[in-house]
Formats: C-alpha cells, structure tokens, sequence
C-alpha cells in the first residue's frame, strides 16, 4: 500500500514536450509510472517518449482515461493548466513550478475543494510511491526503497537527502510527499500525516519542515493523536527573521513562522525532533524499535 | 516586493480609499514647498521598515520652516539599516481614535483574512489577541460590502463610520486583488474628530510571483547591494554576517547546511540556492559570487539527485581556472553522477566529502573553529 | 406540511425600515410569521413594528435564532443582502426585489449552491404556507386557504388571481410558491414539484407558468414521473416573439419559449392545461376527484 | 439592450478581437471618405434586427463611388420596420471559413454558456443542433484559456488557429462579464485565407437590470416612440396591432388578459403592466398613455392583493374629469378595497365587473366583436 498514488494511477503530463516535462516524462517512465498522454499545444496527435500528446486534459482523460495530473508548464501558465485538469476530471493534481501567483493557487484550491481533486504543491517535487511503482514529479529515481516509513517535506533536495539517509541505513519508504515550499499549498502536513495514519503499510513517518508559517504547529496537533512515530527535521534555524530563504513561503515574519515555535510544538506532541538531517535515521530506527518493544 | 508608503497611499487613493494630501520630496526646500501647499505636516522616511516613529523617521512641522527643518533632519538618517533618501510630506490629521484594517493571506486557511483592531496605531503583532477580529474571505465570493459592515460591528463601530469602514474594507479587497497583494494594511486608520476615517499609513506588499501582472509597478529594489546583484541573476541569495560562503542546492538543503556550520559553532556568510537542477554556467556564476565575497572558506553542499555531480565539479574547475579561488574550498558532492564528479575534483587536488556533517564540520574548523 | 416553510421558520427581514419592508413585515407579522429580526443601515438597536433591528444579518442568526431571510433592500443592494445572508448561515432566502443583474444572481446562486441555502427568486412575490401560517414575500394575506393543492407560478398577481378562484372553490392552498419573473432563479418549477410531490398534505399541483426560457418544457419531464395530478395554466399567447412581457424572462427569444412548445410538453406529460385562469380550479377539482375515484 | 453592430465591435476590439478596419457614417459621402481610407469595403446597415444581409442591409464596394452607391441604397431604407439612419464602413474580408461563437446566459443552467459552431455565417438558431459545441461555464472561475481550446478542438479547429480561437473565447467572456451582457456573439467569426480569424459580425446584447453599472454605454432606444415614451415613465409596455387597450396589475395578469381578449375573439392594442402595487398617481398616468392610444376600448383588469381597488378607481375618475375618456371602459376590480373601488365607480356611473372572463368578453363585445 502506498497513498496518493499508486499502480492505478494514470498520469498525464500537462507540457510534456518542454524541457523539463520531456526530461522528467523518461524519468517518470524509467521509474514505472504509468504515464498514458501527454498535453501540449505543439506536435498535437504525435508521440514523447511513446506517450501520445493531446491539446487538452479533457482528451486525455477521455481517451486514455488519465486520473491524474502533473503539471510542467511554466509558471504563468500553471493555473490554467490546474485549472484544466480539474475541469477534466483528474483526481490528483501534481503542481510542479515554481512562483505561481499565491492569489491564483487560492482560486484553483477553492475550485478543487468544490470538485474534490487533491492538490499536492505548487512548488513541489511531487509525489512518490514505492509500491505500485508511481512517480509524480520530480524526485531522483535511484535514491527511494520500498519500506515502512512515510515521508512528508516542503523540500525537495533536503528530503532527498533524507530519504537517500534512510535507504542507506535500511529504512525504505511507502510514499514520499513533496507539500512544496509555496505559502499556500494544496496538500498540508496534517493531510498527509492523516493519510499516512490511515496506512497499513507505514509504521512511522518522517515530516521535514522548515520555518515560516504554522504549518509544523498545526502539524503537531494532528500528532498528538497520532499512533504511529512521528520523527521530525526542520530546517531554518540560523535563518534571519524577515528575509525569504528561497522557498516562497520560508520567512520569520512579525514574529511568526519562527524554527523555536514549531520545534517546541512538535516535541510537546511527542514527535522525534533531530537536531541534524543525518540525525534522523537513527531517530526513526529507535521510534521502531521502541515502539515494537 | 514591499512599496514604499507613497506608492501605496497612491495606489489606496486611487482605489477611493480616503488620505490625507501628500507629496513625495528629495530635499529639505522640496519639503518646504509642498508645507506651503499642505500646510502643517507630517515629514515621513520613505523606508522599507517598520516603526519608523519610534526611531526618529518621522517629524512634524507646523509650519514651512519647521517642516523644512525636520526633512533636514530625517534625510539621510539610517534607519534599521536603511538610509533616508526620500521622504513623505503629508497634512498633519487630527486624530480622535486610530484604528486598524488590513487583508492579507492567511497560508493555514488558504483564505485572505480581514484584520480589525479598534487599537490601532501600533504594530499589530503588539496588540492582544482578543482586540483583534479576524475574519475570512471566500475567493470564490470576495470582499462585498457586508463583510465590512460585520468587520465593522466587531471593532464597535456605528452609523456613518461603519458604513465609511464597510467601504474601505471592500476597496481595500480591490487593491488586495488588483494588485496581487500579500498584504495591504492601513494603520493607522485615524477617525478624525469630525467622525471621518483617512488611511494615515500604509502598506502594500506584491506577490513577488505575480511581478509579471504589474509591470507598471515601480520595482523597490530590497535588501543589500550583493543581494539584489544576485537575485538579477535568477538566485535566491540572502546575505548573512560570518565568514563561510556557502552553497547548496535546493532551499531546503541550503536552509540545513547554514544550520549545519552553526551546529558545528561556524557562522554562515549567506544563504544560497543554487537551483535543484542547474547546470554548469549558473553554478559557475554562483560560485563567482561567493568567491567575490572574500569570506574565509567556501563550503558546496551537494546532493545530486537533478542536479549532477559532474557539473557541480566542472563549474568549480571553471572558475577556479578563469578567476582563481584564494580561499579553501570544501565540497560535498554525492548522487548523480558521483562518480565523475569526485574523479574531477580529485584529479584537480580536491578531495570532496560525502557526508554533510564532516564536511560542514571542516569548513567550520578551516574558518578557525568555533566563533 | 407545507413545503419550504412552516412553523419553525424565523425570519429576518432585510431592509426592514424601507417603504417596502416596513409595509410587508406588518403583513407577514398580521399572517402569523414568526418575523424575529429586520436588518437596516440605519435605526440599529430600534425595532419596527416591534422587531428588533440588527446592522448585519449575522446578528440576526445569532441573537435571535432568524434560520430564513427576506431581502427588500433595492435591487442594487440585493446582491450585497443575498450574500450577507447565505454567509450569515439562513436556510431558505426569499429575493423580493425586482431587476437584479441577471449575472449578480448567477454569482448569488453559485454561493447558495456551495452553502446548501435555497434561494427563491429573485423578482419573486415569496413563499406562503398555510399551515404554520409563515409568509416570507408580499402576497396578500386574505387569500389563501388552508387546503390540498400547491401552487407554483413564475406571475405575482396572475397566482393570486388563481389562488382565490382556488380558495372560492373550497381548494385551499399548501404552500403558494413564486419562483420569479427573471431568466435566472434559484428554484425552478422542477425544484418545487418535487417538493410536493414529497408533501404528504400536498394532492394536487397547480402550475402557473408563461412564455419564455423552457422551464414549463423542463418541468414536464419531471410531471411524467408525478404520482400527483398537476394543473397548470400559461400566461402570453397573445404575445409576440423577440417583446419582453413585464417580466425579465417573459421573452420568445429565438424560437424559443413560445406558449405552444410548454403547452405541448405539459399536456403530453399527463397535465391538465386550462386555457383560461378562470378554468384552473375546475379542473383542479376534476383532477381530484379522477385520483380519488 | 442590444448595442448596434458598430458599437460591439468597438467594446470587442478593445478587449483585443481581431476586428477589420471601419468607420461608423451617416450619408454617402462619409461612406465614400471611409472607403478612400479603408478600400474595398462592407457597407451595413445599422438597425438592431437580425438577417439584414438578405434584407438587402448589406452591400458591397470595391471603390470609394461603389461604397458611395452602396451608401446611398441603403440609407433611409426600412428594414423589418426600423428605418437606416447609419452605416457600417468595414474593410472588405476573404474569406476562407465562417465560423460561430457566442457566449450568452443558460437560464436553465444558470450558467454562462459558450456555444461555437464552424458553420458560421447563417442565424445559430439555423445551425444544426449537432453541428452547435456548447460548453457551460462555471460562473466562480470563468472562462481561462483552457475551456477556449476545449471549444475550438470540438470545433475541428488546430494549432495557432485553436490558440487564436480560444484567446477569442476568453476575450469575449472578459466582455459578457465587464458589460453585464445577456449575449455577446461574433457570427461570423471569419477564417480568413491566411488563417487569422476576425470578427465579421457582432452582437452585443446587454441585462437592462445592469445598466446602472455602465453609465457610459450610449443607451440604444429599442421600439417604437410610444413605448419609449411609457418606459421612459417606468412601465412596463409594449405596442401591439389591436384596438383594445390594456392596462392591468403585473406582468403575469396583464399577459393573460391580453389572453382573454384573444380568447374572445378580440385583438389587444397594447401590454401594460401597472405594476403590482401602483398607487393613484402612476395608475392615472398609465391610463392617461391608453387614452392617447384612440383605442375602441379600454379594458382595465385589476385583481388587487397589494394594489388597492380604490386607488384605480380614484386614478380612472382623475383622468375621466382632467382630460376626458372619449371611448367605453370596461372595468373588472376585485381584491384589497374592493367595495369602496366599486362604490366609488358606481357613483361615477361605471358598473365593475367581478369575473375576468365576462369582462373580457365585453370588452371584446364593445370593441366590435370578432375581428
């Protein structure tokens, strides 16, 4: 078992003949993802890498019976690619670029809400099942194992880094869960940490957060009530309140968003906290191991 | 992107929300001028940072004189920071109650949020959570009058007056909207004594990604010198205070790796994503900046999972060989294309690390060790 | 029974010290409604006609229990009270007023849709039930009887005129519903027969309908499945194609709307089509006394 | 209200429709001078019905005298009862194909709906049903680039003609939402041979309900001076070919008893809703505009709920003494008042009728029976 995503999930990929859509197609495919169309407004009715690309989610949904999308046009086309796939009936909604207008992310979760699609991102790396085989976005292929653990970040690289962390040291993932470095996102913490909870397969999940926001504060609350481990790794801490690091939405502002808060909130919860990113294979091997005692 | 007060009591008057009569000046006689159109006045830093009057950044004059010499003193103070280099003349209000109003979006809710305080006049983190009313939008519905007339029933106010907040709520919304806005704030909103209410500051801030809506806005080039060079080149880049250069890919991983120098007591000298699949020219440009720099060591914290090791090592040998780099470099480079990457470092005298822990523990003790 | 409301209804009257709204709240207080609130710009604090008056309908709902509203603002205020109503948390919406912007209430009837509030109107004389005596609208109180059949008509005074003929003929009313004279409203003829086809007190269902749109033709589909006997009467033969009739939607716009396309789907659904008003409760009685024999 | 052709192309081009070059005249020899500027060129009649090509509305000129002739035809002309007081001069277009597109309110779906055909050119409602793509509209998000491109594949159209097309649909939705507009309709929209598509014909009809949103919309005056004239008094009316004039309470009782008459063999000169709640002054106005109409008869039908009986009553007997009524009344008067009605009427020597159909089928009777 895996969440999100999985062996019935049937992807189109919105701007597959870019770059980046073209490159991460292959790498898609290469990891086993059933990959079914393609959208594109050029080379209509031809294929990618063997995918046959539509002018539209609707034909893609309709004629290759796609139920979930991932997007990688740029930026300012994003929300009507979002827009369209939730239109056409998609379920899940992958939103890879970055810097789409945060006014815009609201309107095409509202829709969502309305239509009942999930949203994971914008500004995400995607999601990853190792059971079933499915890859949305934009994760290294090589670095994830089949195993227990869940694993839920707003990063990309520093949860590639803990992923690879916990291969190495024998702890393979269900899913990985990118919720994206954007302020306003589709997916939160607490969705996925519920989903993870619903899990037979994951036995203790791994949240990476970061400062800005209440994200990981709200996050806690879930955990409280949690029965499965939580161990936590949030990055920031030398981070100057007021300035923006990198992602979007990582900034200490008028007094929110601070790693102190979210730290406390997340140890009060009962949540693993590690100090270091490579601190947290070890913290997950204990919470097993504790946990089986 | 923040505005400055000017632009954005210029954009609120534009959308019909009420203010005083201002004038944007340069110099002490510009000021004078304008006191002579507007009378007694209020002398404003145009900086991009908050509490300003507690710091000295604004000044009243009653007459053109006084006006005169308070922009002489606000000019070219500094302020957190910031020198004054252009200032806000505007008509001095007679204030009866100061409350204060704001949208902004709230990321848990995923809704822009109406804030009320019938305490305004001071930064909002400082009052009370109880003086505060918060209240939600649908995107989907927007900002109608009646939100402004509940908002303003909450704060206490009645009649003519919660009909006047009613409808700066709702311009306010406007410009929210128009402007793609992260925040727009006015605080004070002043009631006069005869009952009416003008926006005595404000704030606006853009949504950065939406920058490609405005093009008309007149940019405000925040941060450092080095700061803005950088993000002209398509980095994200903040300037800290120490003495190790460093980066990394991905903001998450950049964000870990200065947490990494300070765990091992080393101090950061910036923060710097260099993309999670750049290829050799930005990275090579990165590298430049940081070497431009002059900090005591060079820390690259590399997971190649996009991004490829063996580009990462070219750019160094790139810009090592074109500019030279004086100080040491540390590098830890594993994922894509490890191998290669390791095998060009090394051949060039370079020996990479392939934990961040150790690596970031050398670059600390190659800077001197613990601050 | 009755359908929509009945004795449990609490209304808030929007604009209760307008002309309008000050003459109509005495009314539906005179009929029996429970009218427990009115909302005004001004005279907040005050009562009219002893009701107490709050700024916003959100007071309303929760100092005095209001769970309906009936909107007498201008109609370039209604769309302002509509909103403010579903927000506030009101189950049942009556829009009295005349010419609101046709894409105002689409805007209306999208939000109401999300809130599960339905809305009746606009352009509409309300929602009378005879028993629970509540009225929300401007119908004249002394009309109506307490009775088996429910009455639906787009017309205000052409319904009154069929309600009293009814009332005459010792047929007294369920429930008098207006769905309004504009092109767009929140119920429709379906909305409301399947109401009473619900009703257990409801036997029969008179139907006023008139030219223009194809709600009657709509509405026919659904009296196929009817158990109940519907009656219905339509308003505008003499009226030629492309001329608004009074009433925003009473229009035969290209080819369609005409008097004959309803008549013909009515009477080819099972309903009894009078040609004349005064042929209404006639046939009403007759319809009843088929069912019963 | 419907815009004149002119007009819609005007509001259409700002949004960015491809439109060609023309240039509103109202004599043959501005048509001249436009055709001097514009070259071979269209020459349309601007009246508000529909069909004026095979009316003869619409002639064609490839020189500045043709245009002028054309001109010259056509001006003064009457086309389905509207005389042609002002052209249309627009630059001639190849044409390859005729398509459709429109978007216009779904009353049934309470949604916007766009409907496109690539049969173009002819009457939508002469379009077969399966040759019509419709695609409703979610009024909370609107029409983005998306549902234009879904629209032009189902249309058969490809590549930068979709793209072209579908940036169409989301200009033309931009228009029904910033007019308030019942209809916006391009027919045809014309392919032309090197592919670019522009607006050929337009309509733009827009919610009477909403013009106090756009005061700046030169207000069109539908219909025939009487019914300018009574609407300009805040009536709802209409002319018709009968001798019976018509006044009664609301819009649905006033139809039906136009129904009556018809029913009776009689012929109604008029719709006239007093509304449902008029009070002596509007009511002796309404019956002041019959009088004017030297019908045969007039027939007032009142069911009074909120109208009362007494006040029609009152405003009859005003208008009988100020000016005088030179032609029978038939009166039928029950509801709110209705004795004091009746009585007052009696004293004036009017007998009210209690039944809707006996009145009508005096009315009928007096007038001159069947027709």
């Amino acid at each position: 078992m895996a969440i999100l995503v999985g062996s019935e999930t049937r992807v189109v990929v919105q701007g597959i003949t870019g770059n980046q859509g073209s490159f991460h197609t292959a790498q898609m495919l290469a990891y086993g993802t059933r990959v079914v169309a393609g959208t594109s407004p050029s080379r209509v009715g031809g294929r990618e890498h063997g995918v046959p690309i539509f002018a539209t989610v609707r034909e893609a949904v309709e004629k290759e019976g796609a139920n979930a999308s991932v997007v990688f046009v740029p930026a300012r086309f994003a929300t009507d690619a979002a827009l369209e796939a939730i239109d056409a009936g998609v379920g899940v909604l992958v939103l890879v670029p970055e810097h789409m207008p945060v006014q815009d992310t609201m309107a095409v979760l509202a829709f969502a809400r309305r239509r009942g699609v999930t949203v994971v991102g914008p500004n995400t790396f995607g999601v990853l099942s190792t059971e079933g085989r499915c890859k949305m976005g934009i994760p290294p292929n090589h670095i994830y194992r089949p195993g227990p653990v869940g694993l839920v970040a707003r990063s990309g690289t520093l949860s590639y880094e803990i992923a690879a962390s916990l291969s190495a040291a024998g702890l393979g993932q269900t899913t990985a869960v990118g919720i994206g470095g954007d302020p306003v996102a589709g997916l939160t913490f607490v969705d996925v940490l519920e989903r993870f909870e619903a899990d037979p397969e994951t036995r203790a999940v791994v949240m990476v957060g970061e400062i800005g926001g209440t994200a990981e504060e709200v996050a806690a609350e879930f955990i409280h009530r949690m029965t499965k481990p939580v161990v936590a790794y949030l990055a920031g801490r030398a981070a100057p309140p007021g300035k923006r690091m990198g992602h979007a939405g990582a900034i200490i502002e008028r007094g929110r968003g601070t790693l102190e808060s979210k730290r406390r909130a997340l140890t009060e919860a009962g949540a693993r906290v590690a100090e270091m990113p490579w601190e947290v294979a070890g913290l997950v091997r204990e919470a097993l191991g504790a946990r089986a005692g | 992107m923040k505005l400055y007060e000017y632009l954005a009591k210029g954009i609120l008057r534009q959308a019909g929300v009420p203010t005083a009569p201002g004038e944007v000046v340069d110099t002490p006689e510009q000021a004078r001028a304008a006191a002579e159109r507007i009378g007694p006045a209020a002398v404003k830093a145009q900086v991009l940072v908050g509490g300003r009057g507690k710091a000295g950044g604004i000044r009243f004059g009653n007459t053109p004189a006084e006006v005169e010499a308070a922009a002489r003193a606000i000019l070219g103070m500094d302020l957190k920071g910031y020198r004054v280099e252009r200032l806000y003349v505007e008509g001095r209000l007679d204030i009866a109650q100061e409350l204060y109003v704001s949208i902004s979006t709230d990321r848990g809710a995923r809704r822009p949020l109406v804030m009320a305080s019938a305490k305004g006049g001071v930064e909002i983190e400082e009052v009370a959570d109880e003086d505060i009313v918060r209240r939600h939008l649908d995107v989907e519905v927007g900002a109608w009058p009646y939100v402004g007339r509940e908002v303003a029933r909450s704060v206490g106010l009645e009649g003519a007056q919660a009909a006047a907040f009613a409808d700066i709520v709702t311009r306010l919304y406007d410009v929210y909207r128009r402007y793609d806005a992260e925040l727009v704030e006015i605080n004070p909103l002043v009631v006069a004594p005869d009952g009416r209410l003008v926006a005595a500051d404000a704030r606006l801030n853009v949504d950065d990604a939406a920058a490609f809506r405005h093009p008309d806005l007149p940019v405000v080039e925040e941060g450092t010198e080095l700061e803005r060079r950088v993000r002209a080149i398509g980095l994200a880049y903040v300037e800290l205070d120490g003495d190790i250069a460093v980066m990394a890919n991905g903001a998450g991983m950049a964000m870990a790796t200065l947490d990494a120098i300070q765990h091992y007591g080393g101090r950061p000298a910036n923060f710097l994503d260099a993309g999670g699949g750049a290829s050799v020219e930005p990275t090579a440009q990165a590298l430049e900046v940081l070497v431009s720099m002059h900090p005591k060591v060079i820390f690259i914290n590399i997971f190649g999972g996009i991004t490829r090791c063996d580009d990462v090592a070219r750019a160094l040998l790139q810009v090592r060989a074109s500019r030279g780099i004086p100080v040491p470099v540390v590098v830890r480079l594993v994922g894509t294309n490890e191998e290669e990457g390791v095998r060009l470092l090394r051949e060039a005298g370079i020996e990479a690390f392939r934990d961040m822990g150790p690596a970031a523990e050398k670059a600390v003790a190659l800077a001197g060790g613990r601050s």
